[in-house]
């Protein structure tokens, strides 16, 4: 049994974070986060040359040949310097889905470019307001509806859309973003800096990939592992900035940090943090393993890591009294990006129920 | 206990709802209405100047300071009343509910025939300067001097949190006079003319985009000496008073977001099923429910107490640190209750869910503006309950001799 | 508008206040606690004497004639006192029920024997472990079965039981418990100072009562509000005691309760249990002018006493460090009666789903 | 990252569960095993003394100590065979877990190898005596007074909470040896013999009933200077190695109520229905899941780390504070979802809910025993986040001189 990562992981770890110190500064995502496109192409460039986009690609294909561990340990410098990137969208889910269930050609076609980042692939799932159920359906090839919130989705190239085959039954489809009948458009979102877009598609052509529903589902669990890295990336910087800020801030002629009612809080900060870091841990160990168990566990790691990731941002504002308040002060962007994890491939209502169908239906 | 008007209330509650029914719109929701802008400011002007022309402002005020000379019990008429009515009050509710009590207790009464009717009439706007950037829950950290200058003062310093100080007329400004002496020791309380050169204010841009609060600078800003409020050094009774005005005013109005979450889950529907039928959201909607209706409750039983004669205490507290805490946790729920959609933020797609996604923004302010959750809890422990202060680091301390760390 | 007991009914408490005080010390709640039967006969007699159980009784019945307000006020005390007697089963339920549902006969019988507390009075509702439902059914005016925990059930002369008539509606049916056919036997319980019997009946005659369900609710409202002041009662001697040891005991050379930690532990039981106490003030005043919103309002005042008193006696254990645990320490007395009181007439999930039935079926 | 053995540890947890087949009983529930009177502690000395001989006590103990010179990762292996049987170790865990590494630490070599290998064996019981009547969350404030009687010592004082000291052969107690120092200075650590006239143990009868803890007076009791655990006046560094190991001995032990809860919703129907179909119950349990799940995962981290070389930190004291608070919050929500019958408390009735039940009145306990929620969080707060501590009232202060209040 062992629970750490490798020290070559570690050393990619490290290597991440002095990398991303330097590139992804806070103004890098202020900028972001205050531009229209809410996208920062010169980073996504430098993190393109740096090969994370290829870890997990294997070398065949143009790509590191990797694990998923890897892809672990940059996440959670991804999330801890709040990288205004497609990421996410097109490493943790187009990345991975063509590479398990398209085809010889299409993997052939697209795995090169996506390891290469010149092409970026989302994933549109939800039909609209509150419509979990994939409604649309293809017909001869053919797809049309709207989907939002489309992570990306305004500058993905190709998408992962969920909809129905001509049989009813919900399956994965490609599509070109680049293509004819596609319009999209993005969405005001609670985290600008990480743009959602509405994108519709009318008689768009799409290619049926060998994936059902069970597939999908497989497909989430590994992204809720991977997005939880990311989440305890973001959760421990908004500690550490917490923290900071009160040891040098006084009050009543003490460190702000000296109350006991801020250091509890801070305590119970940090221990959220930590068991959703153990969960997340747990669900890496069971993903590179691809353990029986990585269904609870992935479920398990992102109820811990969305309900972390909001207590701790919520409460790194409070500590920081009303300078948290501000639009100046960083705490808003890690408060704002929790709610954007929370809410990418399913909120907490939806995965504690499949956490607890999973336990109970666990030996 | 019952719930009736006595036939005195029941004709003030009829004469009310008539004078509102031809005034004001009736509201269709119960969605927060924050104020915005210079029109809103305007159209607020207008609204509570009609108001007061009809007798209905400042209710328990005494008639020669603009007032109507009534009883508590009239004004939770009007606030019962009102609540079904679109108005704009938010812009007096400073003035005249923190401030005005200030200047009733310690100006004198030349300043008080002077400047209150004009309050009172919505005719000057008033705000409060207290908080700064280095005296936050410390408010009595204050570092703004006003020093003599003749018989007047001259102020020089910064304020920040100051709602409403781009429309204000006047403030009241809490400075120190002496930093050789304790910190509490050293303060002084004064009205101020906003309208004057050495006043100097800017928005502050709040974490969700708004700008509700400003900061105010003063470069030698003129205070006559008789806008004096209480002696010279004593300053920090009248903070206390303004500041036990302010949580009972808060205390009436704090948002909780329960009305509209129940509104919500009475008419939203996901996945083809109504939220109402939800096990776990009627779970928690009972838990929040409980909490809603015991600060309602709570808040009847204070204006029991006000209009028996006693004084509301710093139990007002507590509709504040409950209030503002159910409020986030509810805007989070509702946004996790969307699904994927909840993150997006357009009143255009959908009023009602644009509602929460603000109210995820938003929430954090309210549980820091008018003093945090932390210090609402130290207010209950010691003033309230009684319980001893922790051992002071700054105690004995003249001012200018307290630590205040390498920021 | 008024939220305020009379100048009458505050006199009634504190008479009531200082009678409790001397005579139901705590040596009294911990000798019932520690006896067998569970129940100070004494204390009976004199709560008796001062016309206590009468109070809600009208003249003509050889009652007090006074209101609800006055037994909330008594209520309020008992609870603070955590005085080890029927009083709750025998006025809120059983007289209650005798004078809303008997016949004439019996209320002239029965009402004044309560009056003067020479009969005790239950309800037994619990047909077993987990079952709400009334399956027992009366037949030809006898009925068997077994039902458990029925509070003071051992000590009561008379009870109430829920069960099903000939059709299969489920009314309330009156029996001696000194008749034939009457079975009891004390159960263990988390709080032995307010025993819970096994109450089995064998054939027992009983007699019906003018009450179906939706009487069986009201009267099941009115005692929401009624044990509510019970509940506060207790929390309030529960927070007292928390904060007067604490200002008391030493650590690190200053009294435990200037701890921040401390302080604001207290300050939110404070706050559970004011909210608490608006409730049930809000319930009294919509009992005695038989408000349309009582149910509303009583579910309400139950869900948030049982929140409060379950919060608050577990923190003043809590604030007490290791002596807390203790048996010698009274801070397991009002742990106990807090659980007592959350599972007589139904606990906390059955209490908020009425709660929220009521609020979404409220205009 | 693997969940695998090596070959090594393959090969030893064959070993384990062979002899544990052969040896000990299945456990087929969950339920709690609290340790109860004599027998009991019978039938553990016979156990522990069983699995000594078969060489699986004191695992990671050096051999010349009695213990089997294996890895952490060896005592994991055990732990996790373990748990599916019904086993009794819960007398021994103070001593081999708290007092052992402190011996090891501080004791003299020949007290070393003349008392290490009988508390391995289970041959001598340990208990461990540092809290008392006014030291509670403030351990060194302890009073107990060792003065030196030529080269040896005399003990007189009270200790609480002493857990198996009424099966105890040796204790490790903690002592005040000079009040004109301040408080952490003047302590000094020693073993001491507990079967001798000065040592008198009185049971404390707890909340719930039960026994498991002891006061324990010292009246001249004597104690050889042999017998010191590091030097004079050190006390508190051999304190906090106890205090440090029991935390981590805890934090694998420490009950959540989970298993039992989870056991409980996959069993238990109400009104006809599964538990396991409640929607409400099932957000409970995947909130509770959660918690428990990243406990165990940090577990296995703190394993992973200790068997890298590294030490367990303060981190242990996550599991303490997470799972006691739980394992209260589990069980009043079960005995809610009893509904009436919750009250009952009879095994004869229902064997599964009375261990709800007892929790009720047993968790209380757990929140305070080896620290309470409180002090968990301050060593959270200063030793892992390094935040600053209070300003101390006692600081400086000899210690006869800090106050001590009215009790």
């Amino acid at each position: 049994m062992n629970f750490e990562f490798s020290e070559n992981q570690l050393l990619i770890r490290d290597q991440a974070r002095n990398f991303l110190t330097q590139e992804c500064a806070p103004p890098i995502v202020r900028a972001a986060l205050e531009s229209d496109s809410g996208y920062d192409r010169t980073l996504w460039q430098k993190i393109v040359e740096l090969g994370w986009t290829a870890i997990n690609i294997p070398e065949s294909a143009g790509g590191l040949g990797l694990s998923c561990l890897e892809l672990c340990v940059i996440a959670e410098e991804l999330g801890r310097s709040l990288a205004p990137v497609p990421f996410s969208s097109s490493v943790y889910l187009a990345t991975e889905a063509i590479k398990q269930f398209a085809s010889n050609e299409q993997r052939s076609y697209y795995l090169p470019k996506l390891a290469a980042g010149e092409v970026i692939g989302t994933w549109a799932h939800s039909e609209g307001l509150g419509t979990a159920a994939a409604t649309a359906q293809v017909m001869d090839g053919k797809l049309s509806g709207s989907w939002m919130p489309v992570p990306d989705g305004d500058t993905a190239d190709i998408a992962l859309f969920t909809a129905c085959d001509a049989a009813g039954e919900v399956r994965l489809f490609l599509a070109d973003l680049t293509g004819p009948g596609v319009a999209r458009a993005v969405l005001p979102s609670m985290d600008p800096s990480r743009p959602q877009a509405q994108v519709t598609l009318n008689e768009a052509p799409v290619h049926a990939m060998n994936a059902g529903a069970d597939d999908l589902s497989a497909l989430l669990d590994s992204a809720a592992v991977l997005l939880a890295f990311e989440q305890i990336g973001g959760c421990q910087a908004a500690l550490d900035m917490g923290i900071e800020y009160t040891k040098q801030r006084y009050a009543f002629g003490r460190p702000v940090a000296s109350f006991q009612a801020i250091k509890h809080k801070f305590a119970d900060m940090y221990v959220a943090l930590e068991l959703a870091r153990a969960n997340a841990y747990y669900g890496a160990c069971a993903l590179a393993n691809d353990a029986p168990d990585l269904p609870l566990a992935a479920a398990t790691a992102r109820v811990s890591a969305i309900d972390a990731y909001y207590l701790v941002s919520k409460e790194n504002i409070q500590a920081h009294g009303g300078m948290g308040f501000t639009w100046e002060f960083d705490c808003h962007l890690y408060y704002r990006r929790a709610q954007l994890l929370a809410g990418v491939i399913g909120t907490l209502p939806v995965w504690k129920e499949k956490l607890s169908t999973r336990l109970l239906e666990a030996a | 206990m019952d719930f009736k008007d006595t036939p005195e209330l029941a004709s003030f509650r009829s004469d009310v709802r008539s004078w509102l029914e031809a005034n004001a719109e009736r509201r269709t929701d119960k969605l927060h209405m924050g104020m915005e802008g210079d029109a809103a400011f305007q159209e607020a002007k207008a609204w509570y100047q009609k108001k007061a022309r009809a007798g209905f402002a400042c209710l328990t005020w005494p008639k020669e300071y603009g007032g109507a000379g009534l009883t508590p019990l009239h004004d939770v008429v009007w606030t019962q009343e009102v609540e079904h009515f679109k108005t704009r009050d938010a812009h007096f509710v400073i003035g005249i509910g923190n401030c005005g009590p200030a200047i009733m207790h310690f100006a004198k009464e030349e300043g008080k025939r002077e400047l209150l009717p004009r309050m009172a009439s919505a005719e000057d706007v008033w705000c409060q300067l207290f908080s700064e950037p280095g005296a936050g829950s410390d408010v009595a950290g204050l570092r703004t001097r006003a020093e003599r200058e003749g018989s007047d003062w001259t102020l020089n310093g910064q304020k920040i949190w100051t709602s409403g100080a781009q429309y204000s007329d006047y403030g009241v400004v809490l400075t120190r006079t002496d930093p050789t002496v304790s910190k509490y020791r050293g303060l002084t309380l004064f009205m101020l003319d906003m309208r004057q050169p050495g006043v100097e204010v800017r928005p502050i841009k709040q974490m969700d985009g708004g700008g509700h609060f400003n900061e105010v600078f003063f470069h030698d800003a003129h205070v006559p000496d008789s806008y004096r409020l209480g002696d010279v050094g004593g300053g920090w009774t009248g903070a206390l008073t303004v500041l036990m005005s302010e949580r009972l005013a808060i205390s009436g109005v704090q948002p909780t977001g329960f009305p509209q979450f129940l509104d919500l889950v009475k008419s939203l529907e996901l996945n083809g099923q109504p939220l109402a039928s939800d096990p776990i959201v009627r779970d928690r909607l009972a838990s929040w429910y409980s909490q809603y209706a015991g600060l309602q409750a709570l808040y009847k039983r204070m204006l029991t107490a006000v209009a028996n004669g006693g004084i509301a205490g710093a139990e007002a507290s507590m509709g504040k640190l409950v209030g503002a805490v159910m409020n986030q946790e509810i805007a989070n729920y509702s946004c996790q209750l969307f699904g994927p959609a909840g993150v997006i933020q357009d009143s255009a797609i959908s009023p009602e869910r644009a509602h929460f996604q603000e109210q995820v923004l938003f929430s954090p302010g309210v549980r820091l503006a008018g003093g945090t959750d932390e210090v609402m809890r130290n207010i209950l422990a010691e003033q309230v309950l009684g319980l001893p202060q922790e051992p002071r680091a700054d105690k004995g301390m003249a001012f200018q001799d307290i630590p205040t760390g390498p920021g």
